[in-house]
C-alpha cells in the first residue's frame, strides 16, 4: 500500500499528541486531541482496521471530545501555573525512562510488522478467518468474533457503559433539584442552527441504524451504530435545549432502557441455559432460524449493544454538560 | 438541488463510459481538475486563516474555502470510484452515491457550523476587526 | 516499518505516562491517559496488521476459498474495541469526577486542591 | 448439567444487577427483596459449585459452546470455587449490613443505581476468580474498576480527590496488565490461560516474555496496592461510605491477588518464575517492606478506618509473599489467608462501621467506648483480632503458621521476622484499644447499653462464627487447596 503515507502519518501522530499536552489551552487541547484521534483512525485504516477506525472517530474523535467541551465548558478552559516542582517531575521522569525502556526491551525479538506467519496472525484467528463463516454466514469476521466467539467481552463491555452512564448519574445527581431559575436557558436561540439541526438529525439516526443493522457487511456494529444514535440524539439536545431534549428521553427512562439493552443481550445468551446449553450459544435457535441462528442472534444482541450505548452516550453528556442538575446545558 | 442533479448526471455519464475510451481519459482529467482545485482553496483556506486579522475574517476564509474545497474533492472522489473501476456493478455505484450524500450533509453542516461559531463570538462580544486596530 | 509503528506505540504511551505522572492540571492528565490508551491500541492493532492484506470483511461471501493471509487479524480488532469503549467510559467517569473536584475547590489545578483540602475550614 | 454452576456463580448477581436497573426507578420498593433474592440464590449457587468441586476437582464452562482457545471459558478449580464462596459469603454479609447502613449515607434516591452498581460489582468479582481468559480478567477488572469508582465516590466532598486518584491509578494499573498481555499475545497468539502455559515454555527464553512478566505484575501489584504502589488505598478506602467499604476492602485488592497467583502459578508456572527469571528476592523484598511499612503505619495512626486500611496494606505483603516463596505450603497459607483475611476484613469493617454510626467517631476513643455500650460488637471484635493476631484456633494463626514455615524452608528469614513483628504489632494495637476501656475517663457517668439494629447484629455475628469456624475446619481446607495448587511446587 501507500507505505509513504502511513509513514507520515506515524511520524505525525505522536506530534501532535504533543502539541494536545503541550497546549496551555484547555479547549485548545481538547480540539488537538480530537485531530489526534482522527488521525489514529487513519493509521488503523491503513493497517486493515476498519472497525478500529470508525468506532474511533465516532468515540474518541466525536464523542470523547464532546465530553470534554461539556465539562470545560461549564468549568474553565484556562490552566493555572504554580512555581515548578523538580522532585515530583524527577519521579514522573524516572518512571517513564524506565517503562520505556523495560517496553523497548521487549520490543527487539518481536515478529516483524506485517508478517502474515507470525505466532498473532498464524494462531487462533486463522481459524477465525478460515472458518468464522461457514460457522455463521456473516462475511463480517469482525462482528463474528465480537458477538459470538468472544460474545462475554462484549456482553461485559457494554456493562462497562452502562456502569459508567450509572456512576457518572450517581456522582453528579444532586440530592435536591436546584431552583431552576429557567429565565434565560433559550436565550441563545437560533433559528438557522435548529432548522438545520432538525434537518440532519433525522439522517444521522437512519444512518445509525443502517450501521448497526448492516454490521454483518460492513464495517460496523452495536457499538458505532449506538455511538452514532447517541449522537444524534446529543445534537437534538444541543440545538433544541434541554428541556425539550428531557421531554425526548428523560434520564430515569434512559437509565432503564441502557439496562434493558444489557438484559436483551444476557436474556438473549440466557434462552439456551433452560436446554441445558452454554450461556450465549446461539446454536439452540438453529430450530427457529434454520442456519442463520447464529446470524440473527448476533443481530439482536447488537440491537441491545446499540440501545445500551446510545442512552449510555447520551446520558453521560446529558448529566455532563447540566452538571446533574437537568437544567440547562449548552 | 442544482448540484445534486449536476452530480447525479456526471454519475451516470460515467457509468456508461467504457474503459480506455476517449471519454474515460477526458473523465480522469475531469477528477485531476476538480482535485487540484479543491487543493488549491484549501490552500486559500490555510493562507486566509493563518494571514487574515481577526476571528470573523478567520471564519469567513474557513467556512467558506473549506466547504467548497471538500466538496470539490469528494466530487472528485466519487468520479473516481466510478472510472478506477473495472467493471460497474451496484456497489461501486452504491458508494459513488453514499458519497454524493456525504456532499450534501457537508454542504448543510459546515455553514450551520460556522453560522454557530459566529454567533458564539457575536455573543461573546467579540468586537470585528478595524482598519486602524493591530491585528490580534 | 517494522520497528516504527511499535516505537510511535511506546513513544505515545510513554508521552501518556509522563502527562498522567507529571501534569497537574486534572484535564490535561486524563488526556494522558486517553493518550495512553491509544498507544495501546496502536500497539495491538499493529501487531495484527498483515503485508498485502485486506480488510478482515470477507470478499463475495467467502466464495471462492478463504485463505488467511488475505484478511487482517480480527482477533486483535477486537480486543481493541473493547479498549476503546472501555476507555470512553473510564473517561466519563474521570470527568465527571472532575467536574465535582471542580465544584468544591474551583481549580483544575492539583496543588490549588491540595492547598485546599489542608485548610482546616474548607 | 452441574457445570452450569460456574455460570451461575457469576450470572445470577449480573441478572440481579440488570433486573434491579430495570425495574429501580418504576419500584423502588421492590428493592430489596430482589436483592435478597439475588444474593441468597448466589449463595446457594456457590455452595453448589463448591460441592462440585469437591469431587469433580475441576470444572470448566465454554461460553457460547466454543472450546477454549477459539471461545471464552470460565475454568473452576478448587482455589477458584473457595474464592467464589468467599466473595459470595462476604457480600452477602455486606449487603445484610448495608441495608440498614445505607439509609445513613445516601439519600433514598439514588438507592436503585447504588445496588445496580453493587451487583455489578459482585459480579465481576466473582468473574475475576473463575475466568480462564487472559483479556476477559482486563475486561472484568475495567467492569469492577469502574462500578467500584462510582461507589467509592459516593462518600461525599471528601471522596472525590483520592476517587480522583483512584481512577487515575486504577486505569494505570489495567493498562499495564493489558500491554503485558500484549507481549505475551505477540509471542503466543492465544489468550487463553491454560493454551498459555502450554505455548509459553517453548519462548521462556525471550525478551518480551520477560517485559510482559514485569508489566503484568506491576500492573497487579498496582491494582492490589502493594507496598510501592498502595499510595491510592489508604485515603480513597476511608472516605468512602461504610456499605461500600463493606464489599471493595475485603474483596477488591485479594481478588487481585488471586488474579496474580493464577497468572504466575498457572499461566508462567512457578518454575519459570523461580528458575529462569529468578525474581524472588526482589519480590520477597517488596513483600517484607510491604508488612513492614503497613505495620508502622499501623501503630502510627489513630483512627479505626486508617487502621483497617493499612492492616489490609501488610496483609497483602503476606499474600504476595506466600506466593512467591515457592513452597507448598507457603502458597496454600497465602490461599488460605486470602479467604481467611477477607473475612477479617469485611469484620473489622463492619466494626468500624458500627462504631461510626452508633458512636459517632471511629477514634481510639470512640473504639473503647464501644466495649462499654455496644457488647456484640464488642465481641465480634474481640474474635477479629485474635484472628489478626494469630491465636490458635482462628484461621490467622494457620496461614501465618504455614508462612512462616515456607520462608524457613526457603531461607528468607527476614520474611518471617517481619511476620513475627506484624503478630507483635497487633498484639500491640489490641491492647491499646482495650486499655481504653479500664483507663479512659469517660465524661458520663453511666454509659448505657445501645442496641445495634439487626441487620448490624446479624452479619457481625455469622462472621464471628464463620471466622470461628473456618478456623477449626482448618485440616479440611488444607486438603482441600491442596489439590488444586499449581505443579512445580517443592
Amino acid at each position: 500500500m501507500l507505505i509513504a503515507i502511513e509513514v507520515g502519518l506515524l511520524i505525525l501522530v505522536p506530534c501532535v499528541a504533543f502539541v494536545a499536552l503541550w497546549l496551555r489551552d484547555l479547549m485548545s487541547a481538547v480540539i488537538v486531541l480530537g485531530a489526534y484521534s482522527f488521525l489514529m483512525c487513519l493509521v488503523w485504516t491503513g493497517m486493515g482496521a476498519v472497525d478500529v477506525a470508525f468506532t474511533e472517530a465516532a468515540v474518541g474523535a466525536g464523542v470523547s471530545t464532546v465530553f470534554f467541551i461539556a465539562v470545560l465548558f461549564n468549568t474553565t478552559r484556562n490552566i493555572t501555573f504554580n512555581p515548578l516542582d523538580v522532585s515530583s517531575k524527577l519521579v514522573a521522569l524516572v518512571a517513564c525512562l524506565g517503562f520505556g525502556y523495560v517496553l523497548l526491551q521487549g520490543v527487539s525479538d518481536l515478529p516483524d510488522w506485517g508478517d502474515p506467519y507470525s505466532p498473532v496472525n498464524a494462531g487462533v484467528s486463522t481459524y477465525y478467518i478460515e472458518n468464522a463463516y461457514a460457522d455463521t454466514h456473516v462475511p463480517n469476521l469482525v462482528t463474528t468474533v465480537l458477538a459470538d466467539y468472544r460474545s462475554v467481552d462484549t456482553m461485559l463491555e457494554t456493562t462497562v457503559v452502562l456502569i459508567a452512564l450509572l456512576g457518572i448519574f450517581m456522582i453528579l445527581k444532586k440530592d435536591r433539584p436546584a431552583q431552576s431559575d429557567s429565565s434565560d436557558t433559550q436565550a441563545h436561540d437560533s433559528l438557522i442552527i435548529r432548522l438545520s439541526a432538525r434537518f440532519i438529525a433525522p439522517f444521522i439516526q437512519l444512518f445509525g441504524l443502517y450501521v448497526v443493522a448492516h454490521g454483518h457487511h460492513s464495517p460496523g456494529g452495536g457499538f458505532q451504530g449506538g455511538v452514532i444514535l447517541g449522537t444524534g440524539l446529543i445534537l437534538m439536545a444541543m440545538s433544541m435545549g434541554m428541556a425539550s431534549a428531557k421531554r425526548l428521553l428523560s434520564i430515569p427512562r434512559m437509565i432503564i432502557l441502557a439496562a434493558v439493552g444489557v438484559l436483551i443481550y444476557a436474556g438473549w445468551g440466557a434462552v439456551p441455559l433452560v436446554y441445558n446449553g452454554y450461556f450465549l450459544d446461539y446454536s439452540v435457535w438453529e430450530s427457529v432460524f434454520g442456519s442463520m441462528a447464529r446470524s440473527h442472534s448476533m443481530l439482536i444482541v447488537e440491537i441491545g449493544v446499540a440501545l445500551t450505548v446510545m442512552c449510555g452516550m447520551y446520558g453521560i453528556y446529558m448529566s455532563l454538560v447540566s452538571d446533574g442538575g437537568m437544567q440547562e446545558g449548552l | 438541488m442544482i448540484i445534486n442533479m449536476v452530480l447525479v448526471g456526471l454519475v451516470a455519464f460515467g457509468t456508461t463510459v467504457t474503459h480506455g475510451g476517449p471519454l474515460h481519459s477526458v473523465f480522469n482529467a475531469l477528477v485531476g481538475v476538480l482535485l487540484i482545485a479543491g487543493l488549491l482553496f484549501f490552500l486559500s483556506t490555510c493562507v486566509g486563516i493563518l494571514r487574515f486579522p481577526d476571528f470573523y475574517t478567520r471564519l469567513n476564509a474557513a467556512g467558506k474555502g473549506d466547504t467548497l474545497s471538500t466538496i470539490l474533492m469528494l466530487v472528485a472522489c466519487a468520479l473516481m470510484v466510478i472510472t478506477s473501476a473495472h467493471h460497474v456493478d451496484r456497489t461501486v455505484v452504491l458508494s459513488a452515491i453514499k458519497i454524493i450524500m456525504i456532499v450534501n450533509f457537508i454542504f448543510i453542516g459546515s455553514p450551520t457550523a460556522t453560522h454557530a461559531l459566529l454567533e458564539a463570538a457575536h455573543w461573546s462580544e467579540i468586537k470585528p476587526w478595524k482598519r486602524n486596530d493591530p491585528p490580534c | 516499518m517494522t520497528t516504527l509503528s511499535y516505537s510511535v506505540a511506546i513513544i505515545l504511551m510513554t508521552m501518556g505516562l509522563w502527562a498522567m505522572l507529571s501534569k497537574k492540571n486534572l484535564i490535561k492528565k486524563l488526556m494522558g491517559l486517553a493518550i495512553f490508551q491509544t498507544g495501546i491500541i496502536l500497539f495491538f492493532i499493529s501487531m495484527g496488521a498483515k503485508e498485502g492484506a485486506t480488510i478482515p470483511i470477507l470478499d463475495h461471501h467467502g466464495y471462492g476459498g478463504i485463505y488467511s493471509d488475505d484478511y487482517a487479524n480480527p482477533l486483535t480488532q477486537i480486543l481493541m474495541l473493547t479498549a476503546i469503549v472501555v476507555g470512553v467510559a473510564t473517561l466519563g467517569l474521570g470527568l465527571a469526577l472532575a467536574r465535582k473536584i471542580y465544584a468544591h475547590y474551583g481549580s483544575f489545578n492539583e496543588d490549588d486542591i491540595l492547598a485546599n483540602l489542608r485548610e482546616p475550614n474548607e | 448439567m452441574s457445570s452450569q454452576w460456574a455460570f451461575l456463580a457469576m450470572g445470577i448477581p449480573f441478572f440481579t444487577a440488570l433486573i434491579m436497573g430495570s425495574v429501580g426507578y418504576a419500584a423502588p420498593r421492590f428493592m430489596r427483596w430482589i436483592g435478597a433474592t439475588g444474593i441468597t440464590l448466589a449463595v446457594f449457587a456457590s455452595i453448589g459449585l463448591w460441592s462440585t468441586v469437591s469431587t469433580d476437582e475441576y470444572v470448566s464452562y465454554f461460553f457460547g459452546g466454543w472450546l477454549p482457545p477459539i471461545g471464552i471459558a470460565l475454568e473452576v478449580d478448587r482455589i477458584s470455587a473457595l474464592m467464589v464462596l468467599m466473595v459470595h459469603g462476604v457480600a452477602a454479609l455486606a449487603y445484610i449490613f448495608s441495608l440498614k447502613a445505607l439509609p445513613n449515607e445516601l439519600p433514598a434516591s439514588k438507592h436503585p443505581v447504588y445496588y445496580t452498581l453493587y451487583f455489578l460489582l459482585i459480579s465481576g468479582f466473582v468473574a475475576l476468580a473463575v475466568t480462564g481468559d487472559v483479556f476477559n480478567v482486563y475486561v472484568l477488572f475495567e467492569v469492577c474498576a469502574l462500578s467500584g469508582y462510582a461507589l467509592l465516590a459516593m462518600g461525599g466532598k471528601k471522596a472525590y480527590v483520592p476517587t480522583f486518584n483512584y481512577v487515575l491509578m486504577g486505569s494505570l494499573g489495567a493498562c499495564f496488565y493489558l500491554i503485558g498481555v500484549g507481549y505475551l499475545f505477540i509471542k503466543t497468539g492465544t489468550l487463553n490461560m491454560a493454551h498459555l502455559a502450554d505455548v509459553l515454555p517453548t519462548v521462556f527464553f525471550s525478551r518480551s516474555i520477560l517485559t510482559a512478566f514485569i508489566l503484568i505484575t506491576v500492573g497487579l501489584f498496582v491494582k492490589m496496592a502493594l507496598f510501592p504502589f498502595h499510595g491510592w488505598m489508604p485515603n480513597v478506602y476511608t472516605k468512602a461510605p461504610v456499605s461500600t467499604l463493606c464489599l471493595m476492602a475485603p474483596l477488591g485488592t485479594k481478588i487481585c491477588v488471586y488474579v496474580l497467583l493464577r497468572v504466575v502459578g498457572y499461566v508462567f508456572s512457578m518454575e519459570y518464575m523461580t528458575n529462569i527469571l529468578a525474581v524472588q528476592p526482589i519480590m520477597m523484598t517488596l513483600a517484607t517492606l510491604a508488612i513492614v511499612v503497613g505495620t508502622l503505619y499501623v501503630v502510627y495512626h489513630r483512627h479505626l478506618t486508617r487502621i483497617i486500611m493499612f492492616i489490609i496494606v501488610s496483609e497483602i505483603g503476606y499474600m504476595v509473599g506466600g506466593i512467591f516463596l515457592g513452597q507448598m505450603d507457603s502458597v496454600i497459607g497465602a490461599v488460605y489467608h486470602i479467604a481467611a483475611d477477607a473475612l477479617m476484613t469485611v469484620t473489622l469493617v463492619m466494626v468500624a462501621g458500627v462504631v461510626r454510626h452508633c458512636l459517632g467517631g471511629d477514634a481510639i476513643a470512640d473504639v473503647a467506648m464501644m466495649f462499654r455500650r455496644l457488647p456484640t460488637t464488642a465481641i465480634a471484635f474481640v474474635i477479629v483480632c485474635l484472628s489478626v493476631i494469630g491465636v490458635p484456633p482462628m484461621p490467622g494463626f494457620f496461614s501465618k503458621f504455614l508462612l512462616i514455615k515456607g520462608a524457613f524452608m526457603s531461607g528468607y528469614y527476614g520474611f518471617a521476622v517481619a511476620l513475627l513483628i506484624a503478630s507483635l504489632t497487633a498484639v500491640f494495637l489490641f491492647f491499646r484499644f482495650f486499655e481504653g476501656y479500664f483507663y479512659m475517663k469517660t465524661d458520663n457517668t453511666a454509659p448505657s447499653v445501645i442496641q445495634e439494629p439487626w441487620a448490624y447484629r446479624i452479619p457481625l455475628v455469622v462472621a464471628a462464627i464463620g471466622l470461628v469456624g473456618f478456623g477449626l475446619s482448618f485440616s479440611y481446607w488444607y486438603g482441600f487447596i491442596k489439590l488444586a495448587l499449581p505443579l512445580g511446587l517443592a
